[in-house]
């Protein structure tokens, strides 16, 4: 065990998968010499060579479009777009290609890759390095996407992802990057694709989030508590395909669901969230189900925390859910 | 490796303007220029096009009748397809666009599976989930069709690199249009080719239109061989209707960027001489071409006469071929609308490697659900 | 009043503004000449000249980009996309660029635009001539998107949206461009953005659909009739902003809500009204709201009648919803 | 119009590898090039960018003592930036990136926004909307900046586009680097601009980085001008270091955009000193220059130099002039430090021209809900 901030742990996920399978290549702009903007890949090209840590020309299409072209050649590329807010040069690549290869050559074509894209504000990042772009991907069949937590999830998902046979798109919150350290395994684990965790326990509201409006749950979670309400707090952890099944169990239990995320709020994953569990458990629902997001507005830079759904929005949206 | 073609046709990264050819209009060779194929290669390049050019006019019937529903054909274009096609390798990959199945099935894609492809029907080996015309030929090194332009390229760009980086002898090679110069893939692909001298070819085939656009609006480059300026990539000037200059230039690129000298950016001049595509009628923006230009133009005739001169081909042998590929076209066209459609279940197949749980209960939905009253 | 389809109305309202408002200009991927492959600009560079009606290079990046300029250099830029599956290399410069010019610059630019965008399935295009992404353009801040389901709607939208002065998403859908013809008005007139309609009165189911499903939301409608069941159904129109005060109104009174689309389900619009109703009539509905949309599948050639939420699948949804 | 520069320096539409320059290392200005500007404005543009140099200096420190968030400086790129705005006629339209601020201040965009742009508040343009540095100065003719790199380029080619439509006399000129010629936008920027021939400039800023990629590793065309050969848009390259070569290269490229003749793309060879922003640090991977090199390569003390010999400055007005503009930025920035905040209302409006009720919703939602214990 190590103490690693999520920084040192998906950096130490790459290194492993790297030593441990050559197909591995790590692609993007500034990604190499540098070890990338925000340092992920630091040491990287050191340890493995510019053929395999590869500094880029500045064109997201570019990196995509040839990333899916080496999936299919055989390698499994973990391609960085530098910031979520620079992928849209990309979503044609990946939403036209990556996402229906498989389906639209009846499975004889595949792409198995991993687009890391750090995302989410908390940086000051204003209108272009604080987007959290997930719903374009999740909408868009045939793509997963991945939101860790903490350290120890990004690298048991960040495994997972690269061994994942399909497109996975890894969003990295860069709020939480260098905010926490915890114990992480050295060498090898895996966190299952696909599975949500219950990481706090409580019968009188379900809190979903996932990312870094996790640890703000959690606050709101704790401030409750001293008003007599127990929230059950659950991260999301893939954003799709959805472990919508952990969700529903507690929306059994608690009869009361709200959902955190920081992407604007219209069509955002909380829509969807909510529209599932309308379609799997209205009949259990005790209160209208919640969403505490984004504002229907471009994400601003001095006034980000009153964009963001910080722990002082979840904490009413709580409390009323659970006295409706 | 066929070894006949001898380097130095490609100039290196400067402005060319040169076209190269070999034939001329009536199939004799330039003695400086003819790579001495051998005729055996010849043929089965000639056999090839004319077999696709038998394959269109069919097709575009059956759209006519209303049994298919969409065809994208290549009249004109048989020699820049096939004859670069065939001066690839074995092992090279071939990243079409739509306009290419000709290549696919130089290298022995089964016109069964094309077929099935047109109809969309259960033994099509794109499961019916793409249009006509869409095909899947991984047997034949040859990637899954896709309709938005240009997405090709840096795709084929990245598979060259995965070659590169594992130290196997492969080439890829993107087709695409005049009008795919306009994309951002063209630019990207065309970059990282350059900057990482991956081993790929760029077979821009300049049929004059890009649906209504004529090339000259597409661009103001001087030539389209020019832009491999803009990268560092040698560029060169084909006469697209002249197969064996096709082949003479693709095989030289071919051999150099399997000797680690990198990309190549190859204009195959040819002219687009039916419609866009089915869906299209071109006497809403261009005039129709005299037919003696035409005949002039025909790289499937210039290719029987340079035959013929050679005594390998003969109105005998040409009637004989027709009638067998006719045939065999017939063969496939019945089995291929015989066949059934693809089962509803397999509609949600395939999205990811293993089904997740939301669309195995979509699949139980639709699959127990009521069934619409149109055909499929 | 003359008879019109969906196509020649658009052409009509195209050529009365380019009359009206000679900022007015229209441009992309053979729109001129030829008249669009549609033939929805048809004979507009006869009448208006190659300079206010633009064949432009195969470029969706270079449409939009270039539009935008136009924009803010004080035209009406009326750009066409050719198929809405091809928008995705425009998108940065929609959702970065287009999307938050105004916002970004306090106000001292706008780029007052219409995007064309022909769209969804019905003519067997398969994954790439079929889809219809509205919820890329719904979840970014700042775009209008509007669909029209007739001839009229579309003449009287397209008016308005050119006069609207923030950048608008006309999505036209290509199963109803010869579909049906109806009397429009020659001359002009305007239908109001962000109204939806209801189309058809009902007590005990609202159905909301827009585009070419609502024509199958009413036939659905008529058929749930001979049992008894009176949908009302509502074509939404402009999809964002969206018109909830008026589904609201609606559900209040039938307890009920069935919507449908042809998009993707996951995070798709329909996802969005059943948040915004849960959140604003929860006490008011007496069943799960409930979505008949495309499924989270690539859109398919074959099957595509299997795909499509057609009123076979409608019908089910409003018997089941109508008797929970 | 300033009519003292003369053509014929921009080549037609081939390679051109030569620089045009006109002041050798100590500010002495070469006859044959001279463009021979009148003093009074040599000393503009010298003010402007020893008042860049200055603010650079200044924001940077504010940076590290933790009082404004972020900034992007132009260190060493002041000729390349400054002298081709001045070389601009007022009515024509400037779309930056993110590094040209100093365009701005010199067609005097007031300081003072400048710096409530810096800290984002109430008085910001912008409304503290965006990042410190990304203003937006329409009373410039300078549009708002923005992030994604190459966006503003495709901008300007349609901007120049509604400009000839409308027959108006309006030229533009995007801004941007090196690493943006990899961009979609780049690509399809000069593709429209050749084909409609706009009267539109691509001043492409070679500063050697973007980030921490050379400019070798973005691209292997031989120079960067030579890009323009794709497009058939007559490429030039420039000593960005030297403002009077700068200026005269831009004013002739204006002259011919103005009078029909069609884009020019610009490279200026110029090299970005600093860090690439307040966040970066440069020693992970470029060596240090050595100072005399850098010395040397100094576009202000050049410039500087070549006033001197002319007598036009000297170290007295040179103290003079640094005390007052610290001076007023001392002023600016104690203003704008002291200003509020945007108001949380703010936050909701100019979404669209007019508020839906959705967002008049979220916008009482927020005013009137819990507010955050963190400070903005
Ligand atoms: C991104 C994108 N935009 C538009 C289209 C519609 N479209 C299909 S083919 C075509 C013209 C292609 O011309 P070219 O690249 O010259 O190829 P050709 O058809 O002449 O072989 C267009 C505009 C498309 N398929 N993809
Ligand atoms: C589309 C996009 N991708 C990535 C980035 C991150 N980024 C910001 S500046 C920069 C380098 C730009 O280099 P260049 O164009 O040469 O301009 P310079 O900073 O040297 O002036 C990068 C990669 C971005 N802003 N936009
Ligand atoms: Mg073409
Ligand atoms: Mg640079």
């Amino acid at each position: 065990m190590t103490q690693m901030n999520m920084v040192s742990a998906i950096n130490d996920a790459l290194r492993f998968e790297m030593q441990n399978d050559d197909r591995v290549v790590v692609m993007g702009e500034d990604v190499g010499k540098l070890g990338g903007v925000f340092r992920v890949t630091a040491g990287l090209q050191k340890e493995f060579g510019e053929e395999r840590v590869i500094d880029t020309p500045l064109s997201e299409t570019g990196i995509i479009g040839t990333a899916i072209g080496m999936a299919m050649g055989g390698l499994r590329p973990v391609p960085e777009i530098q910031f979520g807010d620079f992928i849209y040069p990309a979503v044609d690549q990946l939403i036209n290609e990556a996402a229906k290869y498989r389906y639209r050559s009846g499975g004889e074509f595949t792409c198995p890759m991993v687009v890391r894209v750090p995302v989410g504000g908390g940086i000051k990042g204003g209108h272009y390095h604080s987007q959290s772009p997930e719903t374009i991907f999740v909408h868009t069949a045939g793509l997963k996407v991945v939101c860790p937590s903490n350290p120890y999830d990004a690298k048991g998902l960040m495994l997972a992802s690269i061994r994942d046979n399909d497109p996975v798109l890894f969003f990295e919150p860069k709020r939480v990057y260098r905010a926490l350290k915890m114990d992480v395994p050295e060498g090898e684990y895996t966190v299952e694709l696909s599975r949500a965790k219950v990481v706090r326990e409580g019968e009188h509201v379900t809190l979903v989030a996932w990312g870094a409006m996790l640890l703000e749950a959690i606050a709101a979670a704790e401030e409750v508590k001293e008003q007599g309400v127990e929230a059950e707090v659950i991260d999301l952890r893939t954003l799709w395909p959805m472990d919508t099944e952990t969700v529903v169990q507690s929306v059994k239990k608690t009869g009361r669901l709200v959902i955190v995320h920081e992407a604007a709020k219209a069509c955002g994953l909380g829509a969807e969230m909510v529209a599932q569990i309308c379609e799997t458990a209205f009949t259990h629902l005790q209160a209208p189900p919640r969403r505490v997001t984004g504002w229907d507005t471009p994400f601003p830079y001095t006034l980000e925390n009153e964009y963001l759904p910080l722990a002082h929005r979840i904490v009413p949206a709580l409390l009323e859910t659970a006295r409706f | 490796m066929n070894v006949l073609v001898k380097p130095g046709s490609i100039p290196p990264n400067a402005p060319s303007r040169k076209l190269f050819s070999v034939l001329d209009d009536n199939g004799q060779a330039d003695p400086e220029t003819d790579p001495k194929l051998e005729l055996a290669l010849v043929r089965r390049m000639y056999e090839a096009m004319m077999r696709n050019r038998l394959l269109d006019v069919r097709l575009m019937k059956l759209q006519r009748q209303g049994r298919i529903g969409f065809h994208v054909g290549s009249e004109g274009e048989e020699a820049a397809i096939i004859a670069s096609a065939a001066a690839l390798r074995e092992q090279d990959w071939i990243f079409p666009c739509y306009r290419e199945i000709g290549a696919a099935l130089y290298r022995n894609f089964p016109l069964q599976s094309y077929m099935d492809n047109m109809f969309g029907n259960v033994n099509d080996l794109a499961k019916g989930r793409q249009m006509p015309d869409h095909v899947t030929a991984r047997q034949a090194h040859f990637t899954s069709i896709t309709a938005p332009i240009g997405t090709q390229i840096t795709q084929a760009a990245g598979f060259a690199w995965a070659a590169k980086i594992k130290h196997q002898d492969v080439v890829t090679a993107s087709y695409f249009g005049d009008g795919a110069t306009s994309s951002n893939d063209f630019h990207a692909g065309m970059n990282f080719a350059g900057v990482f001298q991956l081993p790929t070819l760029f077979l821009l085939r300049n049929n004059g239109w890009a649906i209504s656009i004529p090339s000259e609006h597409q661009s103001r480059s001087r030539t389209y061989a020019d832009k491999g300026l803009a990268y560092g990539v040698p560029g060169v000037r084909v006469d697209g209707n002249d197969a064996l200059a096709v082949y003479a230039i693709t095989r030289e690129a071919v051999q150099r960027a399997a000797s680690g000298g990198g990309p190549t950016l190859i204009e195959l001049c040819t002219y687009r001489a039916g419609p866009h595509s089915s869906s299209d009628d071109p006497n809403a923006y261009r005039e129709a071409m005299d037919s003696e230009e035409a005949q002039k133009r025909d790289p499937v005739k210039r290719l029987r006469r340079h035959l013929e001169r050679l005594q390998c081909w003969s109105e005998a042998e040409q009637l004989a071929f027709e009638e067998r590929v006719n045939a065999e076209i017939n063969v496939c066209v019945e089995k291929a609308e015989a066949a059934a459609p693809p089962s509803i279940a397999s509609m949600f197949e395939e999205v990811f490697e293993h089904m997740p749980p939301h669309l195995a209960q979509q699949q139980a939905q639709c699959v127990d659900g009521p069934r619409t009253r149109k055909r499929h």
